[in-house]
């Protein structure tokens, strides 16, 4: 499971095997963000944790024409792109409580790590700041030659960073192969959009670089998908950077410590009534499905997958404390041993 | 009347708000929230939301807008929402602010304060546990200052805030909750530059500031209780300009000193007290200039990297006693 | 004349009279800065010295309709905002040889001194990062609903940094009463448009942020007029921030070290036969003036004045060392003094 | 060969280049133009397009963009215009690249050089003069040189550009045309992290880099033939990591200490090295560790101002004698 990425066996598959298999990650994903809250209540997980609950649709949609070799940067609520890129559910809970078995080593339990192999590039917590990197990427793809595309991710509210501008004139200017994907879901922390931004649709400033701006309603996996599969295949054949705006709904307070008081219960209640993975089971069920099925089974493998990915991270060891200053540096000169004192 | 830390800072905003029309707040999540830390609740309600100003994710602007607000005479108290963060608003602060007055000849104030939470302790990680005073220190044009306690947080931010010139005040987030003090109700500053002895003592000299002075003064108490030497604290309470004088003065009575931060060995503010130590009290020495400070490498997230790298009470206590015995 | 700065006397006057001094104020600007050319060659000027010849249109046009109280913050090609806001040629030219009689008292040579008594504020060196200065400077006038406007001026090269973007963005959120003014004139230093932005015109960018964009020939003062004078009174009374882009062209090299070999005499031919003062000669001939004349009565007292300033700027004497020190903090404290060592 | 300074570091550039198809160039006015002080001339002409590229005037993002390109394996080699320009790209120095391999637990790396024209000397004033090189001296991940000698550009630009690690390459613009050497031609690396001798010496050590290398050099032998004192000048060559055994091992010999640089007094990297010295070799010091740098305020532009703040030989000099007669 974990080993492969969806990509992979998309391919060989049909559609209908495709649509399957996107439902499952979204279900995945949605399982590992509700057992990482409630270990985050239990203090099993330490520090800052921000639910994506309720975005899993576009995650899903834009992760799902991912190729081998292309590159992506999920910012904070992102794990489900961890996870879509074939990293080991075990592995990222071990990141998150901090454990060495985590992509991290411990060094941080935010998802600031990264797993190159897999073409995750880990972040920074500076919102914006990984779309300069991207634009890097994208960068090299162009002066190298190779047909793969950087993906970075950024919320609203990152929306408003300088970085996100300089990358996206420098991607404009230079046509480099990178999509940049806002997860518009009306807050950055408390404060909403009509405070971030006097414009309704963040992809329209992409006119502003000289490429093109999507809108899609980022909750419908299918509409994502529409915008994506296209948009993506697009870049990826030379024809330049995209925006991609995903209009969603985080249902979680900012972090696990946030009540979200800024916001009214009816708005929650609008948005929930739009739930990806409820939308997307009622579509399958047109389709045909067995639903009610097809949700047990995968009810029972998620809970199977968390079940050993929470048992790795437990018995998961604390990194060794000289990890410190031998992950610091490529080879730490004499020197630099020297400075291990506290 | 016993208050927080974190309640001493809020105090301080809301009282020099009320004395001065002209000072007025903003950052991200300052104004409905209160704050990430909830430093600035209350304010929009007892101010409103023309002088506690909520803005976008947008650091440089934030310090960009509070430089433009205060050569007309404004005094803007901006926030970074973590400490942090400071570092995508770096050239607004050490070019467009400290250089301000001195492009303009000494006819142009910047009357700012920049607050941030700082330090580490809140398992917050590589990015949310920073200490980046030291890359202010070095900017003539800035005043840096770095309560401990409840009475400085509050005296030094009025100061700060009454300050013509640019001030960045790093408060220490662990600090907010789990430090109380009985303060005096009302108005009252600390002058910014002034150093003050927070423990006297007689044999060695520990200078700290900030999140390490209350461990500084543990860790004196327990060495002096077991071994009967007699340690003096320094709280240095400003960073920039350094007060000179108190620490010389301190070196010179007692010839033996540690300087104690969270941020890291090296270039920490430590370096630059000890230099100044080893060139000015060099006769009076009797003992290497110490220094305990975080190891050089990143606020790892681990417990056990964590508790590794950072100084604590025990360490210190542990690096008394070889200063001591020297 | 130095003390008074245009607006006063021209509101008194009619629109012939304030066309005539609008012709002035190009004249005394080129005549500045052919001097300053000059000056740098004799090095009597050190430093960087970037011409703005050439492109006196936009900065006569812009400030025409500045009033009292207003904030505005020029660059580096900008110094005839300093003149037309009535700093005197004499200080100005005492700023350019690094003298106590410059608005930096000698702190600095470039356009980084500022005289906050005529609302002239003086910027960095690093691009762009005015932007946000005046945008805080619009947020003092809204707060304390006060009717003064800031203008800022950025060049197309500039239009590229981070703090364009959160300056922008967050005068569109306030509705600040704040005027972007881009210089473009085609380069940034070698740098051409194309690869500067893959879009035709930086007005285009006010989109992005909720407000009007307007593009207007820099060369052309009436044109200028046209746009600035109901931008600038629109935002005045309320309307929020507004962009200004105006085309034009910088005959010198980037500085005076920059043969511009970069461009070509084609390119340089094609501007100079539209250059902002003969334009503007042309109309007013046309409207009946006998332009011989005046023309030789404005080059006479142009001379005349920067023969005064030329003599001020000399005969000022260089700072004292000890204010490195003394103008660096409101109030010195003693330990800051004891930093006094080199 | 005798080669400049500047050329020294054009032909490590076009060497690497042609050695390592991965390396490129990248940032203002570097392809056409060939930099502002031509320190990339000919590199468009011989290498293409793909790989020296001009950007637009975005600071933050041309650091970026390397890393991203770094991640990926190439080898980038950026340009801030003017050092004083890598404020505008400090948060993705300190926090994107510093943080990178140490976030992802060892598994990735930055094989990045940023290159920056610095120091004073031009008449470049405020912002044209900087010596930015101690914000990153306190930053872990980072490494940091600044080369006084046109054999020195050479060794550790190629050093850098071969390092796994992201390098921050300071080049002093008053060097740049105003030193030769002969210098062997072809490939030869001086390593990153080790300091150099450039004059020995028995009573005295002076510690410097950069700019004030020849200076040190030169006062050292004024006083030499004058006084009959002898000195030794180590310079740094590399100030992340400090070659904390040869600045120690001098201080051995010869018990007494000048630290001198033309990076400001307070907060510049001496006093690390003071500290450093204070500690670890305190029983070895015969006088007061001393430092000259400038003076504690910004560049001022005035000849007379300039003057007055920034070290010259003539000032070393005295420090020297004042030292020695301890
Ligand atoms: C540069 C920067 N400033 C502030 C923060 C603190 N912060 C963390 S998340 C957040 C809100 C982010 O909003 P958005 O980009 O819309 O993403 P969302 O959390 O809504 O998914 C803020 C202000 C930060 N991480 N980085
Ligand atoms: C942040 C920053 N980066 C680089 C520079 C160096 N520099 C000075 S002027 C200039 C070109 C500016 O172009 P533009 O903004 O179009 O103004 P123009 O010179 O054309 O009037 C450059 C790159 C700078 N001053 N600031
Ligand atoms: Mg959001
Ligand atoms: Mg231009």
């Amino acid at each position: 499971m974990a080993e492969a990425n969806l990509v992979h066996s998309a391919e060989a598959g049909t559609r209908v095997e495709y649509e399957l298999q996107l439902y499952y990650w979204m279900k995945l994903i949605r399982g590992f963000e509700e057992r990482v809250s409630r270990l985050h209540r239990q203090n099993k997980i330490l520090g800052g944790v921000y639910s994506g609950a309720g975005q899993e649709g576009l995650v899903a949609g834009i992760c799902a024409p991912l190729q081998q070799g292309d590159v992506v940067l999920p910012l904070h609520r992102d794990l489900g792109v961890f996870l879509m890129r074939g990293v080991d559910p075990g592995v990222l809970m071990a990141q998150l409580m901090g454990k060495d078995g985590g992509l991290s080593r411990g060094k941080d339990s935010f998802l600031h790590g990264g797993d190159l192999s897999r073409g995750v590039f880990g972040s920074t917590s500076m919102l914006g700041s990984s779309l300069p990197v991207a634009a890097g990427a994208a960068l090299k793809f162009q002066i190298k030659k190779e047909k793969n595309i950087a993906v970075a991710f950024f919320g609203e509210g990152a929306a408003s960073r300088g970085d996100v501008h300089e990358a996206m004139n420098f991607a404009g200017v230079r046509k480099l192969p990178v999509v940049f994907v806002c997860e518009n879901n009306r807050y950055a922390y408390s404060t909403p959009l009509e405070k971030q931004m006097a414009i309704d649709d963040v992809a329209d400033r992409a006119a502003a670089y000289g490429f093109k701006g999507y809108v899609c309603s980022g909750n419908d996996l299918l509409a994502v998908l529409d915008v994506a599969e296209p948009v993506l295949a697009r870049t990826r054949e030379g024809g330049g950077p995209a925006l991609i705006e995903c209009k969603t709904y985080r249902y979680h307070g900012h972090s696990e410590h946030d009540p979200a008081l800024y916001r009214s219960k009816e708005e929650l209640l609008k948005w929930e009534s739009r739930d990806p993975i409820q939308r997307f089971e009622f579509y399958l069920e047109k389709r045909g499905e067995d639903v009610k099925r097809l949700r047990e089974q995968t009810d029972e493998k998620v809970k199977a997958i968390l079940q050993r990915a929470v048992e790795f991270a437990e018995n998961s060891p604390w990194p060794e404390v000289n990890s410190v200053f031998d992950q610091l540096y490529a080879s730490p000169s004499p020197a630099m041993l020297d400075g291990r004192r506290s | 009347m016993e208050v927080t830390y974190l309640k001493a800072i809020n105090d301080a905003l809301r009282e020099e708000m009320g004395r001065d029309e002209n000072v007025f707040v903003m950052g991200e999540d300052v104004a409905e929230l209160g704050g990430a830390f909830k430093v600035t609740e209350g304010l929009l309600e007892a101010f409103g939301s023309d002088r506690v100003i909520d803005t976008p994710i947008s650091e440089s602007l934030i310090v960009g807008a509070g430089i433009g607000a205060a050569m007309l005479g404004m005094r803007p108290v901006v926030e970074m929402q973590f400490a942090d963060f400071i570092s995508c608003a770096f050239d607004q602060i050490v070019n467009m602010a400290a250089t301000l007055r001195f492009r303009h000849g000494g006819r142009a104030s910047c009357p700012m304060v920049i607050r941030g939470p700082s330090g580490a302790g809140i398992h917050g990680a590589i990015f949310h546990s920073q200490n980046p005073e030291a890359w202010f220190t070095r900017v003539p044009g800035l005043k840096v200052v770095a309560p401990s306690t409840p009475y400085d947080a509050k005296g030094l931010l009025k100061s700060a805030i009454r300050d013509d010139d640019p001030v960045l005040y790093f408060e220490h987030k662990r600090l907010y909750r789990s430090v109380k003090e009985d303060i005096p109700e009302g108005d009252f500053t600390v002058p910014i530059g002034a150093a003050e002895v927070k423990h006297e003592g007689r044999d060695l000299s520990i200078i700290t500031y900030g999140g390490t002075v209350q461990q500084s003064i543990d860790a004196a108490r327990i060495v002096e209780k077991a071994d009967g030497v007699s340690i003096e604290v320094l709280d240095l309470r400003t960073l920039l300009p350094l007060d000179r004088e108190a620490i010389l003065a301190s070196v010179k009575k007692t010839g033996k000193v540690l300087i104690v931060h969270e941020d890291r060995l090296t270039g920490g503010i430590g370096g630059e007290i000890g230099a100044l130590i080893a060139e000015h009290a060099f006769e009076y020495l009797d003992g290497p200039v110490t220094r305990l400070a975080m190891a050089d490498t990143h606020n790892a997230f681990s417990p056990p990297l964590e508790e590794a790298i950072l100084p604590n009470t025990n360490k210190i206590v542990e690096a008394i006693k070889r200063l001591a015995s020297y």
